[in-house]
C-alpha cells in the first residue's frame, strides 16, 4: 500500500486522485459555482453582497429565522423519537427483530408531501379522524400549527437519526456500561455520564443531517406549511423559481444563504466530532450489554414502539390507503364507497402510470448502481482522510447533502445546458440519472467509507505477500470485503431516488414521468385517489425489495459487522 | 416513450411545454401526431414550472411551442419578444379578440371562468355574489387559491381590481377578516371542498368543478351575478424554435375544430367564438367584468405581493 | 465475617447450562482464584456475584446481607453491591480523564467530599501520580490496567472482582503487573476474587484456588494442594505437566523425574525415548515417548539427543495416586 | 546458498530512527529469531524484508537476487518476492473459506494446476483436514493460526516470516502451538525468520537468536550462548532472570544459586533477605533483597518465610563476567 514500493502504483495514485478531483469538479463543484455566479451577478455586474442585501430588503429575515427555528425544533423532536428507539434496538432483546429496521425505513421512503397529505386528510375538518371519532373535532384544529409541522417532519426524518445512533450504541461496548454499574452508577447516572458523552460525536453528525434535510425540505412546507401559513426559505426559493416573474438571481441568493447556514452547522459538527470522538471498538470483540425486558419495562418498550409505528406509519398510511380506495372523496368513509378501480387503472399494462413506475425503478436502479460505483471509488480515495487532498474529496462529495435539491438542479441545468457544453446530456434520460447520482452520492460514500474504515490494511498486505498483484488483491480481497457497505449504500440511494420529486419535476425530459412526478401530477389534476394508489404501490414494492435484500447473506454479514 | 433521447437533436420532433389539464394536452398531442405525422415531445407542468424551465434553458433553448394557463405571463413573453408572430394562423380571426394578440404572437385557444365552487352537502343556499363569502355564515369555511401559484386566481384578483379600482381591495380585506385561507394552486384549494374540510372556493376555476361534479363528487359552481373574470389559456411559438414550420402546424391544429372540440370535452371554454360547449356554461352565459389586460399584466407582481402579505 | 456465601447458584443461557448449582464460600481477606479452561463458567459466576447477570436460582450473601435470593425474590442491583471490578478489556471510559475515571464511583455514590484526596491516594497506590489529566488512550497497556485497578479500589470495596485482568497484556508486562497486583492486594488487605485460565498466574498469586470445568467445581485448595494432590485427572492435567504412569490414576510431576538412580528399593524405573528437547534457559524441557501413547515431560540441565533411549527414576513417595475427594 | 543478506539497511519514520543501519545474514534452512522489547524495530526489519516497507538505504539480497538496493534503485514489490508470512493478527480473509485462503497465493501467481492437491497437502501438514469449507470465524484461535501457517507454506517459499504469530493466543494454546510450529518448520526444512518479544519462545524454538534494542542488534548466537554468555547487560537482563553481583558486569543465573555450601574454596557466599515467595508448581520462585538495591531471584523446592535472613552459595564458574564482543 506504500506508494513508493511500486512505480506503477505510484502513478496510479496520482492519476486516480486527479480523476477524483475532475469527477467532483464536473459533477458538483462547477454546477454549484454556476449558482453562485448567478446569485452575485446581476446584468453583468458582480455584487458579492447581493444575497445579504436581499435578506435585509424584505421580510425574508423572519423567514430565514423561522427556517432555522424549524430546523432546531425538528432536531429536538427527532432526538426524542429516535434516541429511545435506538437504545431499545441496541440494548434490549427487541433488537433481534431485524424486520423492524426495514419497517422503520418506511417513513423515510415515503415522499414527504405524501406523508403530510396523509396527516392532513386525517386531521382536517371532516377528515378521517372526525369521521371515525366525531368527538375529536375539538382537538383536531390544534394540529394545524407549527407544532404539527414539526411533528410531521420529525416523524418523516427520525429513522435517519435512529440508524446512526443505534450503530454507535451498539459499538459502545457493554463493559464500559457494566463497569459504571459495578462502580455505583444507577441507570440514569450511567446514561448521563457514560452513554451520552460517547454518543455525542455521532449524534452531532446525525443532527447536522437532520437539520440540513429539514431546512432543505420542500414537500411538507409546500403542503402543510402553506396551509398553516408557515413560510420557510425553500418555499421562498420555489416562489422565485416557479412563478412569474422567474428570478434565479434571488432564488440562488437565498439558496446561498441556506448553504451558508448548512456549512456553518457542518463546521460546528466537525469540531464536535473531532473533539468528542473516541475509538470505541477495542481489539477484542464487543459484547453489547442487553437489558432484559421483563414485566413493565418490556410493556413500556413495546408500547413506545407501537405508538411510534402508529404515528409514523399507521396514521399517514391509513389516510393514504383509504384515499386510494375511495370511489368518491366527497362521500368519505362509507360502505359502498370503496373500490379497487384506481389500482387496476394504475397497474393496467401499458398505461401511463405503469410507464412512470417502470421509469422510476429503472432510473433509481441505474442511478444507485452508478452512484455506488463512484461512491466506492471516492471512498477508497478518501481512505483514512489524513491527507489534505483526501479531506477535500470528502468535503466536496458531501456538498450535495448540504444544499437544497432544487438549487443543485438549477445549477445542473445552468451547467449542462450551457451553449458551450459539448456533451449533449441535457434533456435526456442520462441527465436524470446524473442528477440522481449527484444528489445521492453522499449516502453511498458515507456507507462505503464506514465499511472501508473497518478493513484492516494488513489483509491487503497479506494478499501482496501471498503473491497477489495490486489489481488481483483489489478484486479478490478488497472488493468482496466492501460489498456489504456497497449494498447498504445502494439500498439507501435506491430508496430515496425512487421517491425523488423536486429534482425530477424540473429535470425530466419531455414526455417522461416517474412515480413521484406522476403522483404530483395527479394531485394537480385532481385525481388524488390515483396519486395515493401510486404512492402505496411504489412504497410497497420498495419495502418488499428491501425485505428480500435483508435476507441476502451479504447484507446479513454487514449487519453483523 | 420512457427513453426519450435528446429531442433537440432530433430533426423532426416538436418540443411542446404545456400547462394542464393533462388529459387534454395528451389528447391534443395524440390528435396532432395522428394528423400531421410530426412527433411531439411534451413536457407537462404548471405555468410556473414551464417558465422556470425556460429560464434555466435560456442560454440554449429547447422548446418550440409553449402552452400556458395564464395570459399575463404570455403577454410578458411577447413583450420581451420571445414569441414568434404567426398572424396567418388558421381560424385566428375566430378567436375572442381580447384574449389573443392581433399580430399573432400568442393565441388563447381556450379559457376557464372563475366562480364560487361549493360543497353541495354542506351548502344548501349557494352564494350569489362575491360579497356573500364575507358574511358570518362563511366564517373559516372558504379557500382562495394562491395567486403566486395559480395564474387564474391572479387573473381574477387583478381583473377584479382593474374593474373596481383601489376600493376593490376592501373585498379581499373582508375575506381575510372572515377567515378565508390561501391554499396552494387551484386543485389544492378545491380538494378540501370536495372532502368537506372547507365549504367553498372563491375564484375557483370552473372546469375542475365541472369535472369533479361529473365524476359524482358533491360540488357545484356559481358565477356571481355582478360578474367574474375569464382566464384565457394562450399558446405561442418560441422565436428560437428550429422547427417553426411544425410549430405553426401545431398552432393551426390547436385552433382547428377538432382540437376545439377536445377543449370543450375537458370542460374548458373554447377559444373560438363559433364553437359552443354543451357540458358547461358558455361564454355568453357568464356575467363578466370589463377587465383591462394591460393594466393587469403591469400590476401582477405588485398585486401578488400585496395580496400574499395581506394573507400571511 | 464479610465472607461471600454462594448457595445453589446456577445459570443457563438459551438452554446451555453455563453454571451448575454451586455452593461456595469465599474467605474474607484472602486472594481466591477461579481457574479453569475457556467456557467453563468462570466469568458467568463472577458476573452473577457482581450483579451483572441474574442467577436462575440460589442465594448470594455477603456477611449477613442478602445480595440475591430466588426464594425471597430479592436482587440487589450492581450499583448497590459496593464491589470493585477490574475487567479484562479494562473498560476504561475513553471520554474521561484518569482522574475522572477513578473519581467516578465516588461521584456516582454521592461521596463528594475528599474526592481529590481519595483519588490521588488511589493513584499513588498504583504509582500513577502526575497522570491524572491524561486520557486512557494516552496510556500504555500497563498504565491503563493500573487505572482500572485504582478505579476498583478507590471506594475501598468489600470485595474486588478480577476477570482475567492480565490476559490482554503481553508476556513481559504480564509478569510485571502480576507482581504489582499481588503487592497491592496484600497491602490493602481486601478480599479478592480473581478469574483466570492461566495456571502460572493462579499458582503464583492465590491463597486459594478453585478449579472449575464445564460449569462445576472440581477441586478447591491452596496452590500446593492443587498441584501436589490433584483429586481429579482433569485438575492434574490442567495444572502443570502431568506424567501418567497409569492413565487417570497414578502420575508424577516432571521435576520429580530423576536421570540417575538413588538406589532406594521402592524406586520406580522406566525407559523411554527422547522425542523433543526445548531450551528454557535455566534448564531443558525434555519430551519423552514412554510407549502406550504416553508422552512425559522431564527437566534436565544439559542438552540431550533426540531419539536416544533413556532410563528414568522416580521415588515412590513422588508418585501421586488420585482418590477423588469431595469439594 | 539461499541465505538472506542484509547490508546497511536502515529506516526512519517521521524523523524517528526505527532501525539503525544493519548488516545481517540469515542462514538458510535455519530457524532464526529476532528478539527484543516492544518498539525496538523488529517488525520494521521484517516488513522491509517482506517488501511492505521501503528501506531508507542499503541492500537486500536472497541468494544472488537483489530484492532491494538503494544504489541500484531496485525494489521488488512484495508479490514478486515469493516469501511466506504469518502475521500476528493472522490476517485471514474473512470472506474466503479455509480452502480459498490457502489457495490464494497459488491462484494469484497463476499456478492453476494441482491447486486442489497442493492445498489439501498443506492443510494436512497443519492437521486441518476436513475444515476446507469453513470460514475463519468458524475456527478457534489455534485453528486460525494453522490456516495462516498453511497459507504461508503452500507455495513452498524460500523464506517464511513470522511476526509474533503466537502472541494473540492464550497461554495454554500458545504452548501447544509453539511445539507444533517447531515441528512443522523442522519437517519442511524451510528458512524461518521469527519475530518475538517472548524470551521463552525464542529460546525454545530457535537455532539462532538475534537480540535487538532501540533499532540496533546487540548480540547474536545460539540460545545457549545468549543465555549463558550475554555480551551486554541488556541481553542478560532481557533473557531470563539476572542476579547482578556487580551491576552490569558480573552476574549469576537463579538456577545456580544454591542454599547449601559445597565447601569448595572459590565459592561465592552472599546473604540476603527473603522478600517474596511465589509458588510455581514445580518449584518456588524466591525474591531476595541483597542490599544495595539489588533484587535477586532464586529457586527453591519448598516454601520459605518472607522476611527471613538467608545465606546463599554460588560456584565461581557460574559467575559470568560480561566482556562485550562485536556482533
Ligand atoms: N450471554 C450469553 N449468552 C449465551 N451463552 C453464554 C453467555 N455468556 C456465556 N455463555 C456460555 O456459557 C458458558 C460459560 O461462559 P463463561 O463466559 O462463563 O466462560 P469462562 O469460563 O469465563 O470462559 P473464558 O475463559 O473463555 O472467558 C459458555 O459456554 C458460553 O458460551
Ligand atoms: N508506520 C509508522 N509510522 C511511524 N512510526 C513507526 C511506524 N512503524 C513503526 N514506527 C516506530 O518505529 C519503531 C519500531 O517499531 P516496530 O514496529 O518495528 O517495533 P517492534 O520491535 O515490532 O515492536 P513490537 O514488539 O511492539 O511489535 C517504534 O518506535 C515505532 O513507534
Ligand atoms: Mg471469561
Ligand atoms: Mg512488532
Amino acid at each position: 500500500m506504500k506508494t513508493k514500493t511500486n512505480p506503477t502504483l505510484f502513478s496510479y495514485q496520482k492519476i486516480s486522485t486527479a480523476a477524483a478531483f475532475l469527477l467532483l469538479a464536473v459533477l458538483i463543484l462547477f454546477p454549484l459555482l454556476m449558482i453562485f455566479r448567478t446569485a452575485i451577478e446581476q446584468n453583468g455586474v458582480i455584487d458579492l453582497m447581493a444575497p445579504l442585501r436581499l435578506l435585509g430588503q424584505s421580510d425574508l429575515t423572519s423567514v430565514m429565522f423561522s427556517t432555522l427555528w424549524l430546523g432546531c425544533c425538528v432536531i429536538i423532536a427527532t432526538t426524542v423519537l429516535a434516541l429511545p428507539l435506538a437504545w431499545m434496538m441496541a440494548k434490549t432483546a427487541i433488537g433481534r427483530q431485524r424486520w423492524l429496521d426495514v419497517v422503520f425505513l418506511i417513513p423515510f421512503m415515503t415522499p414527504p408531501y405524501i406523508g403530510s397529505m396523509g396527516w392532513m386528510l386525517f386531521m382536517q375538518k371532516n377528515g378521517y379522524m372526525e369521521q371515525i371519532l366525531p368527538a375529536s373535532a375539538k382537538i383536531t384544529p390544534a394540529f394545524f400549527s407549527f407544532g404539527g409541522m414539526v411533528m410531521i417532519m420529525s416523524l418523516h426524518l427520525f429513522p435517519f437519526l435512529y440508524l446512526i445512533l443505534r450503530n454507535t450504541l451498539e459499538q459502545i461496548g457493554g463493559s464500559t456500561e457494566e463497569a459504571a454499574s459495578v462502580h455505583g452508577a444507577s441507570f440514569g447516572y450511567r446514561f448521563r455520564r457514560i452513554i451520552l458523552p460517547l454518543l455525542l460525536s455521532s449524534y452531532a453528525m446525525g443532527a447536522l443531517l437532520i437539520f440540513v434535510k429539514t431546512i432543505a425540505e420542500f414537500g411538507t412546507p409546500a403542503t402543510f406549511g402553506r396551509k398553516i401559513g408557515f413560510y420557510v426559505m425553500t418555499s421562498e426559493i420555489h416562489k422565485y423559481i416557479s412563478s412569474w416573474p422567474i428570478d434565479f438571481g434571488k432564488a440562488t441568493s437565498l439558496a446561498s444563504l441556506l448553504l451558508t447556514a448548512c456549512l456553518l452547522m457542518w463546521y460546528i459538527q466537525s469540531i464536535l466530532s473531532s473533539r468528542y470522538s473516541y475509538r470505541l471498538t477495542g481489539g477484542k470483540g464487543v459484547r453489547s450489554k442487553k437489558y432484559s425486558l421483563r414485566g413493565w419495562s418490556g410493556l413500556i418498550c413495546w408500547l413506545y414502539i407501537g405508538i411510534l409505528l402508529i404515528t409514523s406509519i399507521g396514521i399517514p398510511y391509513f389516510s393514504v390507503i383509504t384515499a386510494s380506495l375511495l370511489r368518491l372523496r366527497g362521500t368519505g368513509l362509507a360502505v359502498g364507497n370503496f373500490t379497487l378501480q384506481h389500482y387496476s387503472d394504475l397497474l393496467s399494462w401499458g398505461s401511463e402510470s405503469m410507464e412512470a413506475l417502470v421509469n422510476s425503478f429503472t432510473l433509481s436502479l441505474v442511478a444507485s448502481t452508478i452512484a455506488v460505483l463512484i461512491g466506492t471509488f471516492l471512498a477508497l480515495k478518501v481512505g483514512q482522510g489524513k491527507r489534505l487532498s483526501q479531506k477535500w474529496i470528502d468535503l466536496f462529495s458531501l456538498m450535495p447533502n448540504t444544499v437544497p435539491g432544487i438549487v443543485i438542479v438549477v445549477g445542473l441545468i445552468l451547467f449542462w445546458n450551457s451553449p458551450w457544453m459539448p456533451i449533449p446530456l441535457y434533456n435526456s434520460y442520462g441527465m436524470v440519472v446524473l442528477t440522481y447520482i449527484i444528489l445521492f452520492l453522499p449516502y453511498t460514500l458515507q456507507y462505503v467509507k464506514a465499511n472501508n474504515g473497518q478493513i484492516d490494511p494488513i489483509l491487503l498486505q497479506a494478499g501482496a505477500i501471498s503473491g497477489g498483484r495490486p489489481l488481483y488483491v483489489f478484486r479478490r480481497i478488497l472488493l468482496p470485503l466492501l460489498i456489504p457497505g456497497m449494498i447498504a449504500g445502494w439500498t439507501m440511494t435506491f430508496t430515496i431516488a425512487n421517491r425523488e420529486l423536486v429534482a425530477s419535476l424540473l429535470i425530466l425530459p419531455p414526455s417522461m414521468q416517474t412515480s413521484a412526478t406522476y403522483i404530483f401530477a395527479q394531485f394537480e389534476q385532481g385525481a388524488v385517489s390515483m396519486g395515493m394508489a401510486m404512492a402505496v404501490v411504489s412504497v410497497g414494492i420498495t419495502t418488499i425489495l428491501l425485505l428480500i435484500l435483508q435476507t441476502l447473506p451479504a447484507y446479513r454479514k454487514q449487519q453483523l459487522s | 416513450s420512457g427513453s426519450a433521447q435528446s429531442p433537440t437533436k432530433d430533426a423532426g420532433t416538436l418540443v411542446v411545454y404545456s400547462a394542464g389539464p393533462e388529459g387534454l394536452a395528451k389528447k391534443i398531442q395524440a390528435g396532432f401526431e395522428a394528423k400531421t405525422g410530426i412527433k411531439v415531445e411534451m413536457f407537462q407542468g404548471t405555468t410556473g414550472k414551464i417558465l422556470s424551465r425556460m429560464e434555466a434553458e435560456k442560454s440554449n433553448p429547447v422548446v418550440d411551442v409553449v402552452v400556458l394557463a395564464s395570459l399575463p405571463s404570455m403577454q410578458a413573453l411577447a413583450k420581451e419578444d420571445m414569441t414568434l408572430a404567426y398572424p396567418e394562423a388558421a381560424n385566428h380571426d375566430k378567436l375572442v379578440k381580447d384574449w389573443s394578440d392581433t399580430d399573432g404572437k400568442y393565441f388563447s385557444y381556450s379559457a376557464s371562468a372563475l366562480g364560487i365552487v361549493y360543497n353541495t352537502k354542506q351548502v344548501t343556499t349557494p352564494p350569489t355574489s362575491w360579497a356573500d363569502l364575507a358574511k358570518p355564515e362563511w366564517k373559516d369555511k372558504v379557500n382562495i387559491p394562491d395567486p403566486s401559484l395559480s395564474g387564474s386566481a391572479l387573473d381574477f384578483i387583478t381583473g377584479y381590481l382593474s374593474a373596481e379600482g383601489d376600493k376593490g381591495w376592501s373585498l379581499f380585506e373582508q375575506y381575510k377578516q372572515n377567515g378565508v385561507a390561501i391554499a396552494g394552486a387551484n386543485q389544492e384549494a378545491l380538494d378540501p371542498v370536495i372532502t368537506g374540510a372547507k365549504s367553498a372556493v372563491a375564484a375557483g376555476v370552473d372546469y375542475m368543478a365541472y369535472k369533479a361534479k361529473a365524476d359524482g363528487e358533491p360540488v357545484d359552481i356559481v358565477y356571481p351575478k355582478e360578474g367574474t373574470v375569464i382566464s384565457p389559456r394562450p399558446a405561442a411559438i418560441i422565436k428560437t424554435s428550429q422547427h417553426a414550420d411544425q410549430a405553426k402546424q401545431f398552432i393551426d391544429y390547436l385552433l382547428s375544430d377538432e382540437a376545439q372540440q377536445m377543449v370543450t370535452s375537458a370542460y374548458l371554454l373554447p377559444g373560438r367564438t363559433d364553437i359552443t360547449a354543451d357540458n358547461r356554461a358558455n361564454l355568453s352565459d357568464i356575467p363578466t367584468y370589463p377587465v383591462k389586460w394591460d393594466w393587469m399584466g403591469e400590476h401582477s407582481e405588485e398585486t401578488t405581493t400585496k395580496f400574499t402579505n395581506l394573507y400571511k | 465475617m464479610t465472607a461471600l456465601t454462594i448457595q445453589g447458584i446456577s445459570k443457563s443461557f438459551d438452554g446451555v447450562q453455563a453454571l451448575q448449582a454451586t455452593d461456595l464460600v469465599i474467605a474474607s481477606g484472602k486472594f481466591t482464584t477461579l481457574l479453569g479452561p475457556s467456557g467453563c463458567g468462570k466469568t458467568t459466576l463472577l458476573r452473577m456475584i457482581a450483579g451483572l447477570e441474574t442467577p436462575d436460582q440460589g442465594e448470594l450473601r455477603i456477611a449477613n446481607d442478602i445480595l440475591y435470593s430466588s426464594t425471597q425474590r430479592k436482587n440487589v442491583p450492581p450499583h448497590r453491591r459496593g464491589f470493585g471490578m477490574v475487567f479484562q478489556e479494562f473498560a476504561l471510559w475513553p471520554h474521561l480523564t484518569v482522574f475522572e475515571n477513578v473519581a467516578f464511583s465516588l461521584r456516582a455514590s454521592g461521596q463528594k467530599k475528599d474526592i481529590q484526596a481519595r483519588v490521588l491516594t488511589a493513584l499513588e497506590q498504583v504509582r500513577l501520580q502526575g497522570m491524572e489529566q491524561r486520557y486512557p488512550h494516552q496510556l500504555s497497556g500497563g498504565q491503563q490496567q493500573r487505572v482500572a485497578f485504582a478505579r476498583a479500589i478507590v471506594m475501598q470495596p468489600r470485595l474486588i472482582l478480577f476477570d482475567e485482568p492480565l490476559s490482554a497484556l503481553d508476556a513481559i508486562l504480564r509478569d510485571e503487573m502480576r507482581t504489582e497486583l499481588m503487592n497491592l492486594v496484600q497491602q490493602l488487605g481486601v478480599t479478592a476474587l480473581y478469574v483466570t485460565h492461566d495456571q502460572t498466574e493462579a499458582m503464583a498469586m492465590s491463597d486459594e484456588i478453585i478449579v472449575m470445568q464445564s460449569g462445576s467445581i472440581l477441586q478447591r485448595g491452596t496452590p500446593e494442594q492443587i498441584y501436589r494432590q490433584p483429586s481429579h485427572p482433569f485438575v492434574a492435567r490442567f495444572i502443570g505437566h502431568s506424567n501418567w504412569i497409569d492413565q487417570g490414576h497414578q502420575m508424577v510431576r516432571p521435576e520429580h523425574i530423576r536421570w540417575h538412580s538413588n538406589h532406594s528399593p521402592d524406586e520406580h524405573i522406566h525407559t523411554g525415548m527422547i522425542q523433543q528437547v526445548s531450551y528454557m534457559g535455566d534448564r531443558y524441557e525434555i519430551q519423552l515417548d514412554m510407549g502406550e501413547e504416553r508422552l512425559w515431560t522431564a527437566y534436565q540441565d544439559e542438552r540431550m539427543t533426540v531419539g536416544e533411549q533413556v532410563t528414568i527414576y522416580i521415588s515412590a513417595h513422588h508418585v501421586h495416586t488420585l482418590n477423588p475427594v469431595p469439594v
